[in-house]
């Protein structure tokens, strides 16, 4: 069953055609890894869907609402409603620095006010736990690596429950030797079953734990199928000269 | 209501007088070793608030603002050593002048300027608005005045002269001469004066009233004897214009 | 140079200060805020607003704060027909300049803060469902704040040694006395005082600074 | 107001301006050089040196500029012994007290601008096979003025706008004569009229600032 | 023959032993690969090499001149002789930003004032056409790519004629769709035997182009060899570990 419906996006910047009429579904479950060169639009498909782009035309759904039809969004009450049910996660962790990794994970859902604050404390301390960081809660971001301050980002966006995360490219500012800890636990949450949408450069990654690759260029959806169909056979001729260029 | 209300305390309450000084100028307004306001003019002006019954305020201020302080109103008399001139009197209301004083040129006391003359060429000072710069313009020799430099205060100008880097500052001869007495052989007035004028008090355009109450106020004194007891201790004779 | 020469030209230089050191506090206490409504105003989508605002700051920060101390004191006095109702309390006045000129420069350091915010901070505000009023009072005015920090530091002590254009206003502080006193006696020294007093005023507003900057650091 | 009379008082006033623009091509020409120097003596190895420098830079920017000024025209005389030989023009002495002051500041700019060199200029200037002094002077420095240009810009209105100082020191200046004019026809068009001129010359340093930092951009 | 032959290195920040005896060879026109964890002393290595670090013991010595003796360096104008023999590469390019791209070429050379003008200028011709950069000498550093960057500082380093090219992770900085004109340019090197040391996280060059890959590990050298001994048949633990997480 498709939890996101995808179907000609339309987004320019000026002049320039960003995306070019993409229509793709993403089911419950799926981990759907993004891929392409840079520039092809990856980070704008990702971004409108939690509306931090605004999208000329085409329809976006999400558990059967429509975030945007046509190009009309509704009114902001109800975008609100529908992005809530996605938590985002970006290359540059944009962690907040002024506040703890425990603060990092609270302020949204204590200023949120669904749960009472003794709820958010104990999730807040169990997340903690999971990513591995139960002693770095007071600790301010600026003190945590790379590959630490990755994790809290992922928790941070796990407190508010969302049904699907988005990633952008959640390893690419990492140190080669940091990026393990980040996909480590994104691999444990493809096996909690989570929805997952990541654009990414780790082609490891994609073929190791995506059920679903993606391949963008230029604006435009190439092709997308299972990795294993994706890497071994791929069936376009940019996609094969951009995974030779990015496979050796 | 309102206002008969403000009226009415303002009867019980005395009216306070803030009085515009510039306290750097001796002996009419000055400050003594332990920073109190003290003077001709301070006990003149003290005399005369007790005959108004009013309370009084010393205000120091730049001396060079005076006029625009009198207008505004955030203060109400000019009262220090404040001449007397036509174009003032176009501004401000005078009472009639209690002493007399002249403009006179003073120089370090081995300077070989001995005449107004000697002045050309030279650098003088003097202070900013005062009535030495009108005494100095009105004199044909500020022609050939090589520069002359204005200060905010005469004491200023004075250290100016003492460092050297005056030839002669135009004064007040009340205030040069009082100088004189407490820094002996330091300085020394040229015998030909600039100008003669009159110090008098100054009210606000308008306020005809305080005139009137300021002047018997002065009247009252010159003839009980207090400004003539003043006029003593600080300049040391009876100088007082009855 | 006698203990009781010094003692005698140090009392009224301290009751100078008292002067200086109050014109600051409440400098300080309200430019402050209304710098941060003036760096909000130039942010504003109504440009008129901005606009005014923009010039605002333009000309407070290009004319000289003595300048404007005058036109305030002196000035608004002399203006026919309203002047008289502009006649403020010298002290008042002083302090009007004062904050209406520090505005403008506060105004110009927040702004800055917030240009080094990144925009992924409001990114992540957003998608965490954060509101406008939220992002902003919880996550961008505090690091506004903190990144404005060494820059407020400055002009604090800007501000300190700027009350000797009191004097200006016939304010009595600190350099009038030490003037009064170096007039009078014909020495130096309460200059050096007068300096001595300004630099401890401007070394404890550094220390505090410093250590409201430990205070607040984000590591 | 009539036309006549704007140019009865604008006359004296540009006069005095003369003055302002005089002191403040002699100061930014001599204290940028200095405070460069000042900077070097701060980072130099030889340590009383450097702290003599550090000490002189704290004084200066933590006290008043006015006092200075007052120091130096009417302190230095009164001296005993050597004052006579301390008396300085006025001019010269304004000058003097500007130049010493402002060094102290520029000083601080280069210190910034030095330290946002990345060290591996250093070391790619090193391998490269350059020396001291060629690193130092065709690859920092040049960098350093880069960097320190916008913050040289902002000390220089700064400067423009202090030269209303020279007024304490009896140097006749455009402040001077706008006051002389508001108190003699009791009019605010005199302040207005000095505010317009020294906005024009902020306007004018800014614009040149502008247009160097344009110039001089690495992109 | 040995071009540079290291022996028993020794250097420490503080209590931190950073490179323990150290002791290796390279030969002209070799490829060397120093491949290892981060923190292990490579870089510290390479950079001794140049004099940026001073070592506290050991040997180096380079066409047979000694740069540094049994921990005692020789003087100062001597010492500048020997590392004149080599040229470096920097992770961040170190591309001086306020001199255009010939200039930055040009300034070395002008400087040293061992050639004429004349033949400066036209081997930095040379050198821009041969990196591909020759519309771009008049442009500066910032409006440069970071391989562009990249490629720049190499030029640069051979306008020396340095008989060695030393690089730290050259390529580490770069987005992964960069890297490839980088490498290309090194292959081109390597090509025309340029004997050079390079620090590096890429094991596809270390694979293809190097002929000797020298593993490092906590400041010593764990093994070394030819890359295929090297990566086929690692002989330690400690190989093989970072050769299994860095490998996938
Ligand atoms: N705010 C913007 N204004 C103008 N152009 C933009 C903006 N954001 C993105 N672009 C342009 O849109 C195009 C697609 O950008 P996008 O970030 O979606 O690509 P991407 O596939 O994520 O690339 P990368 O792998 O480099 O992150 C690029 O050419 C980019 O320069
Ligand atoms: N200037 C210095 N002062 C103190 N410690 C230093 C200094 N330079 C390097 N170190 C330390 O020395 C150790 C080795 O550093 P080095 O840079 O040589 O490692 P590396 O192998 O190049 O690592 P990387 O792959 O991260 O570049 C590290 O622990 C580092 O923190
Ligand atoms: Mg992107
Ligand atoms: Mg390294």
């Amino acid at each position: 069953m498709a939890i996101i419906e995808i179907s000609k996006l339309k987004k320019s910047f000026g002049s320039l055609d960003v995306l070019k009429q993409i229509t793709f579904d993403v089911n419950k479950n799926d981990v759907v890894a993004v891929i392409g060169p840079s520039g092809s639009g990856k980070s704008t498909m990702l971004r409108s869907l939690v509306h931090l782009e605004t999208i000329e035309g085409g329809s976006i759904s999400v558990d059967g609402d429509y975030l945007v039809k046509d190009g009309v969004y509704p009114k902001q009450q109800d975008i609100k409603q529908i992005t809530s049910k996605m938590g985002m996660v970006f290359q540059h962790f944009n962690l907040f620095p002024h506040l703890t990794v425990k603060e990092n994970l609270e302020v949204a859902p204590r200023l949120l006010k669904r749960e009472s604050l003794a709820v958010i404390s104990k999730r807040s301390d169990e997340l903690l736990e999971k990513i591995g960081l139960a002693n770095f809660s007071n600790t301010h971001p600026a003190k945590l690596s790379g590959g630490q301050k990755q994790r809290v980002a992922i928790a941070r966006a796990l407190m508010l429950n969302p049904e699907i995360l988005l990633f952008d490219e959640p390893t690419s500012a990492l140190d080669p030797e940091l990026t393990g800890e980040v996909l480590q636990v994104m691999k444990d949450l493809a096996e909690e079953h989570m929805t997952m949408i990541v654009v990414t450069h780790e082609m490891g990654f994609a073929k190791e734990v995506a059920n679903r690759v993606v391949f963008m260029d230029n604006g435009e959806i190439v092709e997308s199928g299972s990795p294993t169909e994706f890497f071994e056979n791929p069936q376009f001729d940019r996609t094969k000269a951009f995974l030779r260029r990015n496979l050796k | 209501s309102d206002s008969s209300s403000k009226t009415g305390e303002k009867a019980e309450e005395k009216e306070t007088l803030v009085i515009g000084i510039d306290d750097k100028f001796a002996p009419m307004g000055f400050r003594d070793e332990n920073n109190e306001i003290v003077g001709f003019d301070i006990d003149l002006a003290k005399a005369a608030a007790e005959k108004m019954a009013v309370e009084i305020e010393f205000q120091p201020i730049d001396w060079k603002t005076k006029e625009a302080e009198l207008n505004s109103g955030r203060i109400d008399l000019i009262w220090n050593g404040y001449t007397v001139t036509d174009e003032r009197k176009e501004k401000v209301l005078f009472t009639k002048p209690y002493l007399a004083n002249a403009q006179v040129v003073v120089t370090l006391a081995d300077s070989e300027l001995s005449k107004l003359d000697d002045l050309a060429g030279k650098v003088v000072g003097l202070q900013s608005l005062s009535s030495a710069s009108d005494a100095l313009a009105g004199n044909p020799i500020s022609e050939d005045i090589k520069t002359v430099t204005e200060f905010s205060d005469n004491v200023t100008a004075l250290s100016d002269l003492k460092s050297g880097r005056l030839d002669a500052v135009v004064i007040d001869e009340i205030v040069i001469n009082y100088y004189m007495t407490t820094q002996k052989d330091t300085f020394k007035i040229l015998e030909e004066e600039l100008a003669p004028e009159e110090y008098a008090v100054g009210i606000k355009k308008g306020n005809e009233e305080l005139q009137n109450k300021v002047q018997t106020a002065l009247d009252e004194m010159n003839t009980d004897g207090t400004a003539e007891e003043i006029s003593i201790k600080w300049l040391g004779e009876d100088k007082v214009l009855k | 140079m006698t203990w009781d020469y010094f003692i005698s030209i140090l009392i009224p230089m301290l009751e100078g200060s008292k002067m200086t050191i109050l014109l600051f506090l409440i400098a300080i206490v309200l430019s402050i805020p209304l710098g941060f409504l003036l760096t909000l105003a130039v942010k504003s989508s109504f440009k008129t607003l901005s606009w005014l605002a923009q010039i605002y700051i333009y000309v407070m920060r290009g004319t000289p704060l003595l300048l404007q101390l005058l036109i305030i004191c002196f000035g608004l006095p002399m203006i026919p027909g309203i002047g008289q109702y502009l006649v403020l309390d010298r002290f008042v006045a002083a302090c009007l300049g004062f904050v209406l000129n520090y505005a403008a420069y506060f105004a110009e350091i927040f702004r800055g803060g917030l240009l080094a915010i990144d925009k992924g901070q409001y990114e992540a505000a957003k998608v965490l469902g954060l509101n406008k009023w939220q992002t902003m009072t919880r996550i961008v005015v505090p690091q506004m704040f903190r990144i404005a920090l060494p820059s407020l530091a400055n002009e604090s002590v800007t501000l300190v040694k700027d009350t000797a254009l009191l004097y200006a206003v016939a304010v009595p502080e600190l350099l009038h006395f030490a003037q009064t006193a170096v007039n009078r006696d014909f020495t130096i020294m309460p200059f050096f005082v007068a300096g001595a007093i300004y630099l401890v005023m401007t070394l404890l507003l550094t220390l505090f600074f410093k250590w409201i900057e430990r205070r607040y650091t984000f590591e």
